[in-house]
């Protein structure tokens, strides 16, 4: 098992190397000069060329290329912010932290209510619980964003005052609208997901077997339907994951939030290539992360994958990671 | 017939299921009885509703769209069908306990194998048993290292696996089992193996069985008597000798022709021409009589009674004569 | 990624029966139908658009600046007097096919990607993969505005950058179908009676990968209108006066209070259309699996 | 299972509850939301988001402007030229010390001048020709040219900071803040908020500063609020005392209501359209095309579109509130909407039915203003395409006059020669955004005015009417300024800005 996760993290590394080398190959082609946009739209002609040799933006683009990533991968420093000097770590210190309470807030309020409904619509298929789950969970991933959570604002800061509209001043507390607001795409997906899986499950021979051994209805569904049906969802929560890590920036502006989505769309705006580009490969360490824990999540769930990693055979387990 | 009082007593049971919104007669007015620690064989083709007549027992046909339109079964007097779920589930695993068809997908593929067990025993058990010990000593029964309780199922051959559904089915010592094809998914030589087992531990607790199977060679092995359903009612029932002596129902004949015979030197066998009717629309008379080389009009007509040929022979057909005249 | 898990191929070769059967299916599902007719009759009033709007959706009426609905004004009138219910016609054509060309764009890419590393195995396999791989630990939404910012905006380069954002999903999940699909026994008959490869591709391994592929793409659809809105939200998008339905919405957030109809109504649109496609894409699911039928 | 889902369900109920009402907290504190926190406390920065209003209490200048646009010592004692300014000659106060305790001398200011002058991210750096020393308190600046306005922006932009401090910070001040202000940055999250207290250690009395940059609240709060209908939300929820620059439409829902104080200013810097001057650009040597489109533009609809009234037409390219500006051009005609006149003009001149395109920035007001300005021009029959690109884009492009025929921007500066200088200026050709176009006529013109001297109504008279005659750049509105604050706060003895809008943390507040 350790050896498989040891194997995994030094996965990793190749992994974030072709996201550090296609980032920045990317931002290069971005039209803008990014020592025009640093020194603002006054600048002079002289002050844009020092600038620009000193973003090293002259030399050719393997050799900066070449440069970029031994900082990184050698020296471990991503450098410091073109616009504002600080050193990159240093923000996404700041920052990740907030994207990473609120993604797992919200992660935590989808799947806490996702599964919930799910299993009632799944249990009770063909019933009324059951299109209206479905009906509910529908509307979920039909409702724009931003305006559920205006509303919700309008609705528990405004008239109720039972929550921060916005900030992050309050703790915990200042992440539950947005989360709310975040998690109705991937509550909805979720409690489909669960739905459909959960029948799936629902329809074996096994739980047959449960109910033949006089287990009660509700440790059929809990005990024995639940794990199996968790697989599907637990690689939902592992790509929702991902996706919302990234993806929180509206969130973020709506509920002004300093997070990592604002971080690097400011950045891509600025064409602050740094902060792109270490913004980036910190997001996707936090994803590979992610996805080990997912793998090992599989593992606990199910002693057929963990029986495969800890065979330590090459390919179960190269095919097991792609499924 | 058994001089012990009827244990196990199903009374005209009928049970529908709807499918893409039609409506699948699986049992129409079924009648089965089992003394106590006696062995009856239900056989028939796959889809002749078998199965379902097992978990109508139960009473665990799949929730949605299954139901149980009529009919009573009794179980030591007591109706299963009237009383609640929670008394039920105290029957299920306890009094009355299931082997399933395909141990491949029996078992809990996520649970260690002896919690299969400890849990059947855990639910039922007054403070008797240890669950674990008793999921250990059922293991050594079945004839597996009682070490391999922390294992899980994928870890187990096929044979193994039905072994551990077996304890699971008998680690409470149940009056009755339902065994649907035990042996179907296995391969013959562990067939025999799982077949003397479950036969040793039925002797051993005087346990009652209803073996559900198509296989004309388990029910010559394990049964005392047989019954022979088609299409959701029983056609022929007796003991094993009456069916297998004097089978009378041009179906039941039709079985025997379909299975090798050793002693004969056939260049053929004898498949029942044409196909099982369509349980959603079955017809009105005598489901057999589209492939019943005997049929006659008065088979379409209507419902077909049930004759006494000998005593506890029965048989569903109105040409009892004709056949009987007409052998094999 | 639901469709990935629930759906299983293992049909024989598709034939016109199949196609057939698959909509006879279809058409029992009473929520599939439904999603179909409302789609339909959103395409068709694209279509005709220009013809049914009773305003031009470029017209402005200053006296009418946030008019509430009425019957001159069937959805009000937006914050420049334009009639909302005209402009929303007209958006229809915008949001709908970006919506399904980006997704068109990026599934056939992503087959073409996932067809290659499912057949060929090995290092090629192997290469195309830990490229995805590395495509794929970017954050969607972080991948589609760097490809928004070095193409530039306007409507093509927002469907280019979103067709890009789903190719490695759709390359994934071909590939995991092909894989499941190349076991079996008619593809080693076609290798046997060497078929060529290309062939072999294409007549026999796509075709009984579709299904789940169709499904996944239906619900692409509404998942690249629904992030087209998000990208409009940043600044990134179709350019105005277009009225994209995101960019409709998220152009006219800030008057959510004062003229709420402003945002409701093209809010609207995008949530029937996810809706339906949504509604479809879980008939299509149902009909496509054997297994999930009741 | 129906139990498991009513706990959930009763302990998110429960959380909702648990939150408290959101009462205007009275702790002191002046919240005041702005549309924009800093990414960084540096004191080097570009002229972006430069009229803030959280600068002059970061950090003091040498000098300060006051509302009635005159410039008052701060960190200078005084200051004197003997060359028609050209030099001069710059005192600093006694003692003035930062928060860490150095010294603020003559060699920090001097450093500082210097170090804008190598980071070149104002241009006005630019124009210095040297800075030194001459005393511990004392040193002389000398500018390349004399140009109005120029001695005045180094002093308002050359901040206390003293070297010791700064070369000790390891961000060079990117996430905290050393400098002589009164108010000590005591919390920063980039980009989001930022916290000042009044600090006791001080270097000197409260009462020796000048009026318009005296602190009068022991702490202020700024937020970052980048959606409007949250500016109005927290004002309401009592997260915020106050909003400043609050979008219009938002803004007016706070008019008339007693609990609300609203304040509306002139804009200082208002919306202007330049025309491509590249030679490919249907309107870069076709004055008649260009004075069609600025008469097919219909301003007192232009305000009702985008400001719901809450603006004033220009009667100049540039704001009114500009130093140089000249009340009486209100009473001249400036393009006045007629449309006919439009159309004749677009016969007249040589334009063939080819597509201009309108540059514009795609956040804020500026996509809807281009499509007003597209549907006035469709009605003059001229084509139009829109293209709103984001700010890279724009800084990209700007210079390339082949790249738009038109480009919407909003341009300020204290001085009416500020905005001149960086729009017009054909020696400036390289950071001409607004025309890329060497008109050398208004070059000539243009220097005329930058000496102290041609600094005059007639000079100054010149320029404004070869700008309106040739109408390379036209002046489309000034939107209000909106400020709202809970009346509860009880703001009294109000101090405006230079830009004339209010300056909150000078005002006196009984209410807080």
């Amino acid at each position: 098992m350790i050896r498989y996760v040891l194997k995994r993290i030094l996965w990793m590394i190749p992994i974030v190397l072709g996201v550090a080398i296609l980032v920045f190959t990317l931002m290069t082609f971005c039209p803008g000069n990014p020592a025009e946009i640093i020194l603002g739209s006054t600048a002079t002609e002289d002050a844009l060329l020092a600038k620009t040799e000193e973003l090293g933006l002259n030399d050719p683009f393997l050799v900066r290329l070449g440069n970029y990533l031994v900082d990184v991968f050698i020296k471990r420093d991503l450098g410091a912010s073109w616009a504002t000097n600080v050193s990159i770590m240093t923000s996404i210190g700041e920052r990740l932290p907030r994207t990473l309470t609120l993604t797992l807030v919200t992660l935590f309020l989808a799947f806490g209510l996702g599964i919930p409904l799910g299993i009632v619509a799944a249990t009770h298929q063909n019933q009324w619980q059951d299109s209206l789950s479905m009906v509910f969970a529908l509307i979920g991933v039909a409702i724009p964003n931003f305006w559920l959570g205006l509303m919700f604002v309008l609705l528990f800061s405004v008239r109720l005052g039972w929550l921060p509209s916005m900030g992050i001043s309050d703790g915990l507390k200042s992440y539950i609208l947005p989360a709310a607001t975040a998690m109705m795409g991937a509550f909805a997906t979720c409690a489909r997901q669960t739905r459909s899986s959960m029948l799936e499950v629902i329809r074996s021979d096994y739980i047959t077997t449960a109910r033949s051994k006089g287990v009660p209805e509700r440790d059929v569904i809990v005990k024995h339907a639940l794990k199996n049906g968790l697989i599907p969802i637990i690689t939902m929560f592992g790509s929702t994951f991902g996706h919302m890590l990234g993806g929180m920036m509206i969130i973020e502006t709506v509920f002004a939030i300093p997070g990592m989505g604002t971080y690097i769309i400011t950045a891509v705006n600025n064409r602050d290539y740094p902060v792109v580009q270490g913004g980036t490969i910190f997001l996707a360490i936090t994803f590979s992360l992610c996805m080990l824990i997912v793998d090992l999540l599989y593992a606990a769930v199910d002693p057929r994958i963990k029986a495969q990693y800890e065979g330590q055979n090459k390919k179960k387990i190269k095919k097991e990671a792609e499924a | 017939m058994s001089n012990n009082q009827e244990f196990l007593e199903v009374k005209n049971l009928v049970v529908e299921y709807k499918s893409d919104g039609q409506i699948v007669h699986a049992v129409n007015g079924v009648n089965l009885k089992l003394g106590k620690g006696r062995t009856l064989g239900l056989v028939g083709e796959t889809g002749a509703g078998k199965t379902t007549i097992a978990k109508s027992i139960l009473r665990i046909l799949p929730d949605v769209g299954c139901k149980i339109r009529g009919g009573e079964v009794h179980l030591d007097g007591k109706d299963l069908l009237k009383i609640s779920e929670n008394e039920m589930r105290k029957i299920r695993g306890n009094n009355i306990s299931m082997i399933f068809q395909d141990p491949m997908t029996a078992l809990n593929p996520v649970m260690r194998v002896g919690d299969q067990i400890a849990e059947v025993v855990r639910l039922h058990n007054d403070g008797h048993y240890d669950p674990r010990k008793r999921a250990e000593e059922m293991l050594e029964i079945v004839g597996i290292p009682a070490e391999r309780y922390m294992e899980y199922p994928h870890q187990f051959s096929g044979g193994m696996k039905q072994r551990v559904v077996i304890a699971i089915a008998l680690a409470c010592n149940p009056d009755l089992l339902l065994a649907d094809e035990p042996t179907t998914a296995l391969d013959v030589t562990i067939q025999a193996q799982v077949l003397d087992l479950i036969k040793d531990l039925r002797e051993k607790y005087n346990t009652a069985m209803l073996l559900i199977t198509h296989d004309m060679g388990v029910v010559a092995q394990v049964c005392d008597e047989v019954a022979v359903i088609y299409a959701g009612t029983i056609v022929e029932y007796g003991t094993k000798e009456q069916i297998f002596d004097h089978p009378t129902h041009p179906y039941t004949i039709g079985l025997f022709g379909a299975i090798p015979d050793m002693n004969e030197d056939e260049e053929w066998l004898h498949p029942i021409d044409g196909l099982p009717p369509d349980p959603t629309n079955l017809p009105k008379g005598c489901p057999f009589a589209p492939r019943c080389k005997y049929a006659t009009a008065e088979c379409e007509k209507g419902p077909i009674q049930t004759y006494k040929t000998a005593d506890g022979h029965d048989c569903a057909c109105c040409h009892i004569a004709d056949v009987v005249k007409g052998g094999k | 990624m639901i469709a990935e898990t629930s759906v299983q191929t293992r049909k024989k070769p598709r034939k016109n029966s199949e196609f057939l059967r698959v909509m006879k299916q279809l058409s029992r599902n009473k929520t599939a139908v439904i999603g179909l007719v409302i789609l339909l009759i959103e395409i068709v009033l694209a279509i005709l658009a220009p013809y049914i709007a009773p305003y031009d959706y470029t017209e402005m009426d200053f006296m009418n600046m946030f008019a509430t609905p009425s019957k001159a004004h069937l959805f009000g009138c937006d914050d420049l007097g334009r009639d909302i219910f005209s402009r929303i016609l007209i958006g229809a054509r915008y949001s709908l096919s970006c919506g399904i060309l980006a997704t068109l764009i990026g599934t056939v890419i992503g087959m073409a990607i996932g067809a290659i590393a499912g057949f060929f195995g090995g290092k090629t396999d192997n290469i195309i993969m830990r490229i995805l791989d590395v495509i794929q630990a970017i954050p969607g939404m972080v991948m589609m505005i760097v490809m928004s910012a070095v193409l530039g905006p306007g409507f093509i380069n927002t469907i280019i950058a979103m067709a890009f954002g789903t190719i490695a999903g759709m390359a994934r999940m071909l590939r995991a179908q092909m894989l499941k699909v190349r076991e079996n026994e008619y593809i080693e008959a076609s290798v046997s009676i060497n078929c060529s490869k290309a062939r072999i591709i294409l007549d026999h391994l796509i075709p009984n990968c579709m299904s789940p592929m169709i499904v996944q793409a239906t619900m692409g659809v509404a998942q690249t209108i629904t992030t087209a809105s998000g990208l409009s939200f940043i600044g990134l998008g179709v350019q105005p006066p277009a009225p994209e339905w995101g960019a409709m919405l998220s152009g006219s957030r800030q008057f959510i209070r004062q003229a709420p109809h402003l945002v409701i109504f093209p809010g609207l649109a995008i949530a029937v259309t996810v809706l339906a496609l949504n509604m479809m894409g879980d008939g299509l699911r149902d009909a496509l699996d054997p297994k999930l039928k009741n | 299972m129906k139990k498991l889902f009513s706990i959930l369900l009763a302990a998110i109920v429960a959380l909702a509850l648990f939150g408290t009402v959101l009462a205007a907290p009275k702790d002191g504190v002046l919240d005041i939301a702005y549309s924009i926190v800093p990414d960084s406390l540096t004191p080097f920065r570009p002229e972006v988001n430069r009229d803030a209003p959280y600068f002059t209490q970061i950090c003091e200048s040498l000098g300060v402007f006051n509302s009635d646009k005159v410039l008052e010592p701060w960190l200078a004692k005084s200051w004197n030229t003997d060359d028609n300014g050209f030099t001069y000659t710059v005192e600093l106060r006694e003692g003035i010390k930062d928060s860490a305790g150095n010294p603020f001398t003559a060699d920090d200011a001097v450093w500082f001048i210097q170090e804008s002058v190598a980071r070149a991210l104002k241009p006005v750096y630019n124009k210095i020709e040297s800075v030194e020393k001459t005393g511990d308190l004392t040193f002389e600046l000398k500018l390349k040219s004399n140009i109005v306005g120029t001695f005045e922006k180094i002093m308002t932009e050359s901040y206390g900071i003293t070297k010791a401090s700064f070369e000790a910070s390891p961000d060079e001040f990117g996430s905290s803040l050393v400098s002589t202000s009164p108010y000590a940055v005591t919390n920063f999250v980039a980009s989001s908020e930022f916290t000042m207290e009044l600090r006791e250690d001080y270097w000197q009395a409260l009462e020796d500063m000048p009026a318009c940059v005296r602190p009068t609240v022991a702490k202020v709060h700024y937020v970052q609020i980048a959606e409007a209908s949250q500016m109005g939300i927290a004002l309401e929820t009592g997260v915020v005392d106050m909003v400043m620059r609050m979008p219009i439409a938002t803004g007016m829902q706070y008019e008339g209501n007693p609990a609300y104080t609203v304040e509306k200013t002139s804009g200082h810097q208002g919306y202007q359209l330049f025309f491509s001057g590249a030679d490919t650009s249907p309107v870069a040597n076709d004055q008649k095309l260009r004075q069609a489109i600025a008469y097919s533009i219909n301003n007192e609809a232009l305000i009702q579109a985008l400001a719901y009234g809450n603006g004033e037409p220009l009667y100049d390219v540039h704001s009114p509130v500009m130093i140089g500006y000249n009340p009486k051009w209100e009473n001249e005609e400036n393009y006045p909407y007629d449309l006919a006149k439009a159309k004749q003009l677009v016969a007249e001149s040589d334009y063939k039915g080819q597509t201009l395109s309108i540059l514009c920035s795609g956040n804020g007001d500026m996509p809807r203003m281009a499509q007003v300005l597209q549907a006035f021009m469709m009605q003059a029959g001229i084509n139009v395409e829109i293209n709103a690109a984001e700010m890279a884009y724009i800084v990209a492009n700007r210079l390339d006059g082949t790249k738009y025929d038109m480009f919407i921007n909003t341009i300020g500066g204290v001085y009416l020669a500020d905005a001149w200088a960086i729009r017009y200026d054909p020696n400036a050709y390289s950071t001409g955004d607004g025309t890329s176009r060497h008109d050398y006529v208004l070059g000539d013109l243009l220097y005329e005015t930058w000496t102290p001297e041609g600094y005059t109504e007639e000079n100054i008279d010149k320029v404004h009417n070869y700008l309106k005659e040739s109408c390379i750049a036209y002046g489309l509105y000034n939107p209000y300024n909106y400020c709202a604050w809970r009346t509860d706060i009880g703001l009294t003895n109000e101090v405006y800005s230079v830009s004339q809008h209010i300056a909150p943390t000078y005002c006196t507040y009984t209410g807080l």
